[in-house]
């Protein structure tokens, strides 16, 4: 932690944190709103778009068919990935994708498959021969700070417009017909994943902007579906005791049933 | 050398379900043909009418200039960047350089697009960065670059031209010095019928190689109307060289009409800035 | 927890402050704290896994396996001049950065008869200011009883972990004693962990390095046997 | 591209050779430099062509080979075109240096060509195997304007293309093999002489100047290249440098970009007959000359 | 965590600063650590030491869970060290995989933080990392094999620091477990993590004689 | 199919000791400093010389006291009869370091200090042995850009055909199908060997007399070259040429 960074993040506690509020008005504790509108682009097979507070996020799914792994014959392909153009942020680089778009990359295919929130067997075609393959690709728009919550909501919601035609493979012949009856996709759970900027020991931010985050030391992320906890991820920095880690989880069950109505009401 | 795998990969070889159903395509590309001969498009507008724009700036607070622009269902955005200094640069330049980023979503056509850049969007690019560097006052941030980043979000028709002037708009949103406010349109040609604006479908029809002798093609223009100067202009299609003065001057009165409409958005803009500003 | 005293094993992060300062009757002044030790608001932590040592009270340290020399002012170290600018060279030191040696540090040296000591050589020389952010500078200024500095001709560099040279220099080691018996050398023991050793013959003054660098990791008693061997090998 | 910087005053001296309509080589605004034909140099090639415009030296072959025609276009064949700018030319190509000039160079090829050049000329089944065309480009020398160059040399080469005949398909279910004449006279040459040829216009003060040199590229506000084919037609129009247009000069310049377009095409069917007919016993140069 | 389930030599690469080959179980990695060296003119902080984690496979492919991981370590690695004792300097930490049977992250960072230590960086704290699995009946396996590991519903790796109170210094989890199984999972792996931090100890012990 | 028939003919037609003809050109680009054309049977290579100038790449490593030798060698797309798909791969990085390696046992670098010579070599046709054709080509560049070199750098290939001749100066075919091949880069006058490589495993009492071959041949494209390049500089010292004839032996 280089001493500009202290001096700034010293001023901000003493204005602001000491009377526990925020630059922006907010408590310590409370999570800035979540706005999302669906099937935006026509082009892609089911999209949404999602706003918390600042940051933008689009989401796109194309269906594709392709042929399942050995291994697994039976299920389809959920592929889960982040971009973060340099169009969203000056810190990024245009080329290769940076360190912190594969980590999101990483973490939130493992959310997908832990809590599996989408059956993929509904994705078999017929087995061994022939699968749906959902390529999913979120393009972060702003980032304004907890890009992580905004992308999972994004692919919850834009999952749930996904429509994919009824599709024949004749094992013989190799022929595969494309019927336009579409039917939509069942989305088994709703996770939500919300971030927590850990300051210093004292304390802990709710949903970071892009600026706190960049005072804070690091970021603890839960995903929880209001009951079950599906990860709390804490990559290292500073230490935290485990009362503040109870008022997080508290704090993140109920900022689940707002985020799962609002997906809900939605549809 | 350790292959590196930036993204999650799927199976090789995927195909698009849509591939099957190219006979339901193509019969919709000859409806499309058939009414265009009736002077009828497939969304109602007449055959020179411009698809109406929506534009909304300031849309990325990260950046110093952005712009988000839908002329009709292409939808895409655009971002600038204050003027940074060039890594690595030896000599001295007395202009600034401009840094142009094309890029289609994966999800934004019809085929699936792929992660890198492919040859199409580099092309894009080049035309983009050549329809800006006429505008901008280069010389104000001497021996630095600008970054110019778009995303097309989905792809209609027409792309180069709302990828120009939604980068005008960026740049004036980003108040970087320019000479004039830049705008472009497009002009779809099949068999001697000009369709302004042409969307993803026409312009298939457009660059279909029939050769019967007629004209068919697209021509883009940029244009700065204050100093009525072209800027960028981009022709493909096989087509009479006598039309091309009808084809510059039908563009040149469409760039004027969207001339004034970016000028009140950019104006809307101003004032806006003003008002939050003494609250 | 094994318990935290001297001469016994400690980790970064153990607090020490109670043996360090035991009991407040002394003040806390006086008390010197070298490296591995960090005062961290009123307490004293140890931040490198090693044997705590004292010295008649008033010297704390932490002795534990280093090989990256940290500049610190008055040692005497080994170099190789990495580059040449117009008023300075610039040693290699094995520290983080390379350290600059004025043209005229060197003794008797004016501006008219420069010393003339080409990019590759090996040179000896006094740290004289040492700080972590600045690179470090160093002086060939002969002063009272020290060794002689300056350029070292032809002779043979060899590398060592720094406790091991540290341990070399204390003046009671019995090695280079017995190996001076032996045959006739010359030996300059930097503090960063570079020796330079000159004798008559190169077999000679090799056979000295490996015993040297073999000696590292023997204990006390069983250095003369080593000697046998170096001279049995020498002698055919 | 070379390493060519010039000062101000040479510039005002080349614009002011240009006012009066008499360039500092002595040519007039219209006119272009001498060009060196010379076809079918690569033997294990279908057809390849050297051209040499005063010291640009461009070798285009073209080869072929068998492919699965695109399930979206089953009757058409398959065109790719590859420029490799050599190191020979200039120390700036060397390693990945002249990626972006050949990147623009194909692109545009490309798209000149798309519009005129039939691709179900190039199918043997349909929707089950057609011919696909390898243009390579190699620039070993450049000395200006080459985009012209480049458009010359390979319609020179696809004019020299001959493809050989299928004896015979066998069908047997799914794969198809085909018989190909191993006689290699047994060809029927490909139809390309309605294909475009780039002129490219530099704007030079406020004229304009056709087959600039790197000179008066460099010194030029914008150069206009158009594809125009032997009727006139023109396929693609690209605007490259920063320079700005007025309207009516850019109709100009391709007005008479389209009139000359017009002459070269003319000009190279003459040499492409010329040497059709005369190759009873054609001696080989090649470099050696 | 039995004795001989942590094997570990230190100092085994010549020309580093700080190495450390770690077995946990059958997994095993090797830390290789460069010491404060003249950095990269872009990456040079002035008052403090830029500190770099790569994270190698055997095969040497790198895909998106590696770099996952490598944050991980990166910002673990980073808490420990004092940075502000080697300004405008780089240290470079090489974390490679030997064998991967399983608890392959709790391995890198054990790994790591003996090879910090064997290179005589300065540091705050040491940390341990210790890994469980929670299988459907609700009990919690310290370092599971690879076996229990794929049929356990909850798999957990946390990291402690060697400070008086307990505090969490890394967590990282795959599958679902409620509040109170995270909680139980705390406790039990914190007493375990006592036990690295003998073994490092010992370690030290072993290796300290000579100097 | 055996490479030599029973009345001691190759496929080609060539007898085992006899190398394939040699034509080429000197200056064959205005706009580099040094250039030449060669073909030796059906391999055809340009090469061109830039320098020596000021350095470009690396200024950091650059040793002060000589000059910096820096190659390219690149396979024309087209140059073999099935598609190369990229002009530049890894074997052609090789096949640079080599070409670097054997001219710069020639070329006086420490004449040049602090400046930079690039050799660019280019293949348009290749019909085996590539590499050697083209450190002739550049030797032949390096002469007509007129820099100090100690002598010329001539290579040749050879390699054994069914088990005991050995054959001089192979194509494409010989190399492919036939024993193991030599590639031996020398420098004539002096009899130092610059580059030695062999394609494959070989026996050691095979080495002898197929080396002996290969540096034979060396000495005789040596003689070649040298007649050629006097009389390309009768040509190019008298005022009187101006038509171009061709050199061909």
């Amino acid at each position: 932690m280089n001493s500009i960074k202290k001096n700034i993040q010293d001023t901000y506690t003493k204005e602001y944190l000491a009377l526990n509020k925020r630059n922006d008005g907010r408590e310590l504790m409370n999570f800035r709103d979540a706005s999302l509108n669906l099937n935006t682009i026509h082009t892609a097979d089911g999209s949404a778009v999602v706003k918390i507070g600042n940051t933008a996020v689009v989401c796109g799914i194309k269906a594709e068919l392709g042929v399942p792994k050995a291994e697994a014959p039976d299920i389809g392909y959920l592929l889960v990935n982040i971009e973060l153009p340099s169009l969203c942020s000056k810190k990024i680089r245009p080329g290769i994708p940076c360190d912190e778009a594969m980590q999101m990359t990483s973490f939130l295919n493992e959310v997908c498959n832990n809590c599996k929130i989408l059956d993929l067997q509904q994705l078999c075609i017929s087995v061994d021969k022939l699968v749906w393959v959902l390529s999913c690709d979120i393009y972060c728009l702003n980032y304004d700070g907890s890009v992580l919550d905004a992308c999972l909501i994004a692919l919850l919601s834009a999952l749930q417009t996904v429509k994919i035609p009824e599709v024949k493979y004749d094992k013989e012949t190799e022929e595969t017909t494309v019927i336009e009856n579409y039917i939509p996709l069942k989305v088994n759970s709703l996770p939500v994943s919300s971030t927590f900027g850990v300051f210093n020991e004292k304390y802990i931010l709710a949903d970071p902007t892009e600026e706190e985050e960049q005072l804070c030391v690091s970021k603890l992320t839960v995903v929880t579906n209001g009951s079950l906890i599906f990860s709390l991820h804490k990559p290292g920095g500073e230490f935290i005791k485990d009362s503040q880690i109870q008022n997080c989880i508290k704090h993140v069950n109920n900022r689940a049933k707002t985020i799962c109505q609002l997906i809900k009401a939605a549809q | 050398m350790p292959t590196n795998v930036y993204r999650v990969q799927g199976p090789e070889g995927t195909v698009p379900y849509q591939q099957y159903l190219i006979e339901r395509n193509n019969n919709k590309l000859e409806e499309i043909a058939t009414s265009l001969m009736k002077d009828v498009r497939c969304d109602g507008r007449d055959i020179s009418a411009h698809r109406n724009l929506c534009i909304k700036t300031g849309i990325v607070t990260q950046a110093k200039g952005s712009a988000y622009l839908e002329c009709g269902s292409t939808k895409l955005i655009c971002s600038v960047f204050d003027p940074k200094e060039v890594p690595n640069k030896v000599e001295y330049a007395k202009t600034g350089e401009l840094q142009c980023e094309f890029k289609f979503a994966t999800f934004s056509c019809r085929q699936r697009r792929t992660y890198t850049r492919d040859s199409e969007e580099r092309q894009l690019c080049n035309e983009l960065r050549r329809a800006l560097e006429p505008a901008i006052c280069r010389g104000e941030f001497a021996n630095f670059e600008i970054h110019i980043n778009v995303l097309v979000l989905e792809n209609d028709g027409s792309v180069l031209a709302a990828a120009i002037t939604a980068a005008g708009l960026a740049l004036m949103d980003g108040c970087i010095p320019m000479y004039d406010v830049i705008v472009a349109t497009s002009l779809g040609i099949y068999k001697n019928k000009i369709l302004v604006d042409p969307t993803y479908d026409e312009e298939t029809l457009c660059s279909s190689t029939i050769d019967n002798g007629e004209n068919r093609g697209t021509v883009m223009l940029a244009y700065m109307k204050n100093l009525q100067q072209i800027t960028e202009f981009a022709q493909n299609g096989s087509m009479d060289v006598n039309m091309f003065p009808e084809y510059v001057q039908i563009l040149t009165n469409h760039n004027c009409k969207l001339y004034k409409l970016v000028i009140s958005a950019a104006r809307k803009d101003v004032i806006e800035h003003f008002e939050n500003e003494n609250e | 927890m094994i318990s935290v005293d001297f001469n016994n094993v400690v980790l970064p992060g153990n607090d020490v402050s109670h043996i360090v300062l035991k009991g407040d009757n002394c003040k806390r002044s006086e008390k010197t704290i070298g490296p591995g030790l960090k005062s961290v608001d009123n307490k004293i932590i140890v931040c490198n896994g090693g044997v705590l040592r004292c010295k008649d009270d008033k010297y704390f340290w932490i002795e534990y396996f280093k090989k990256k020399y940290i500049p610190a002012k008055d040692d005497v170290v080994v170099g190789i001049v990495a580059a040449k600018t117009s008023e300075m060279y610039k040693v290699d030191i094995g520290a983080s950065e390379l350290a600059t040696l004025p043209y005229l540090a060197f003794t008797n040296a004016t501006k008219k008869n420069r010393p003339d000591i080409k990019v590759g050589n090996v040179v000896a020389a006094k740290i004289k200011m040492a700080t972590p952010f600045m690179e470090s500078e160093i002086s060939c200024v002969e002063y009272a009883n020290s060794i002689i500095f300056g350029q070292l001709e032809n002779g043979f560099l060899i590398n060592v972990s720094l406790n091991y040279a540290l341990r070399l220099r204390k003046s009671n080691s019995k090695l280079l004693y017995q190996l001076g018996q032996m045959v006739p050398y010359e030996i300059v023991i930097g503090a960063n962990g570079k020796i330079w050793i000159h004798s008559a013959s190169i077999r000679t003054t090799i056979a000295i390095g490996n015993a040297i660098l073999n000696a590292e990791h023997l204990e006390e008693e069983d250095i003369p046997q080593l000697v046998k061997s170096f001279n049995k090998s020498l002698n055919i | 591209m070379s390493l060519v910087s010039l000062n101000e005053a040479e510039k005002v001296y080349i614009i002011h050779g240009v006012e009066e309509n008499f360039r500092c080589d002595g040519r007039s605004r219209q006119d272009y430099r001498p060009l060196e034909l010379e076809m079918d140099i690569v033997s294990n090639a279908n057809g390849s062509a050297r051209l040499r415009l005063a010291n640009s030296d461009i070798l285009v072959c073209v080869k072929v080979e068998i492919d699965t025609p695109l399930p979206e276009a089953p009757k058409d064949g398959k065109i790719e075109y590859f420029v490799d700018c050599s190191a020979n030319a200039t120390p700036a190509f060397e390693g990945r240096g002249g990626e972006h000039l050949a990147a623009e160079l194909s692109r545009f090829l490309c798209l000149a060509h798309g519009p005129v050049f039939n691709l179900s000329k190039l199918c043997i089944v349909p929707g089950q195997s057609c011919w696909k065309l390898f243009v390579d480009v190699l620039i070993l020398e450049c000395g200006g304007n080459l985009f012209d160059a480049v458009s010359l040399a390979a319609k020179a080469a696809l004019c020299n293309t001959s493809l050989p005949n299928i004896v015979g398909t066998y069908e047997d279910g799914q794969n198809i093999d085909l018989q190909i004449s191993d006689d290699p006279f047994d060809t029927k040459p490909l139809e390309a002489s309605d294909l475009p040829v780039l002129v490219s216009l530099c704007k030079i003060g406020n004229s304009y100047v056709a087959d600039p040199t790197i000179e008066e590229e460099i010194c030029g506000a914008g150069c206009i290249v158009v594809s125009v084919t032997p009727k006139g037609n023109v396929t693609a129009v690209l605007k490259k440098g920063a320079g700005s247009f007025m309207p009516d000069t850019l109709n100009e310049i391709i007005m008479s970009g389209s009139h000359i377009g017009i002459l070269l095409n003319k000009a190279l069917n003459e040499t492409l007959i010329q040497d059709m007919s005369s190759n009873v016993c054609k001696q080989q140069y090649g470099f050696l000359k | 965590m039995s004795e001989e389930f942590l094997k570990c030599q230190l100092g085994f690469l010549g020309n580093t600063e700080g190495s450390a080959y770690l077995s946990q179980g059958k997994s095993t990695v090797s830390v290789s650590v460069v010491g404060p060296f003249e950095p990269k003119a872009s990456k040079c902080m002035y008052d403090r030491a830029t500190v770099d984690v790569t994270f190698r496979r055997k095969t040497g492919s790198i895909t998106v869970h590696d770099k996952m991981l490598e944050g991980i370590m990166q910002s673990t690695c980073e808490k420990a060290l004092v940075v502000e004792q080697y300004p405008r300097t780089t240290i470079v930490v090489t974390v490679q995989e030997m064998q991967d049977r399983g608890n392959l992250l709790s391995t890198c960072l054990n790994a790591s933080c003996m090879g910090l230590m064997n290179s005589g960086i300065a540091m705050h704290h040491l940390y341990a990392a210790v890994s469980c699995a929670v299988t459907e009946k609700e009990e919690i396996i310290l370092n599971p094999d690879e076996t229990q590991i794929n049929s356990s519903v909850a798999y957990l790796t946390l990291v402690f620091a060697n400070t008086e109170t307990r505090c969490l210094l890394t967590s990282h989890t795959t599958g679902e477990f409620s509040q109170k199984t995270y909680m139980d999972c705390m406790d039990k792996c914190y007493a375990a993590s006592k036990e690295v931090f003998n073994f490092y100890q010992k370690v030290i012990k072993k290796s300290s004689i000579f100097n | 199919m055996d490479l030599l028939s029973r009345q001691g003919l190759r496929t080609d037609g060539r007898r085992s000791g006899e190398l394939r003809r040699i034509r080429c050109k000197m200056g064959v680009f205005n706009q580099p400093d040094g250039s030449a054309y060669l073909e030796q049977g059906n391999t055809k290579v340009v090469a061109a010389i830039y320098g020596p100038h000021e350095i470009r790449t690396n200024r950091a490593k650059a040793p002060n006291d000589s000059a910096v030798i820096n190659c390219q060698y690149s396979m024309a797309t087209f140059s073999r009869s099935e598609r190369k798909r990229r002009p530049r791969d890894n074997k052609s990085a090789e096949l640079t370091l080599h070409l670097k390696q054997a001219m710069a046992t020639a070329i006086k670098t420490d004449l040049y200090p602090k400046s930079q010579i690039d050799i660019f070599v280019q293949v348009l046709q290749s019909d085996g042995g590539n590499y050697s054709v083209c450190v002739n080509a550049a030797t032949l560049a390096l002469i007509d850009a007129g820099i100090a070199m100690e002598e010329f750098v001539i290579s040749c290939t050879s390699s054994l055909a069914n088990g005991e001749t050995p054959l001089v100066d192979i194509s494409h075919l010989e190399e492919t199908m036939g024993g193991p091949s030599l590639t031996v880069a020398i420098l004539p006058i002096s009899g130092k060997i610059a580059m030695l490589e062999t394609s494959q495993r070989i026996h050691i009492n095979h080495l002898e007399p197929v080396l002996t071959e290969a540096v034979r041949g060396c000495r005789y494209i040596y003689e070649n070259l040298n007649k050629i390049i006097k009389k390309h500089y009768e040509e190019i010292g008298g005022a009187l040429n101006w038509g171009t004839e061709e050199y061909n032996i």
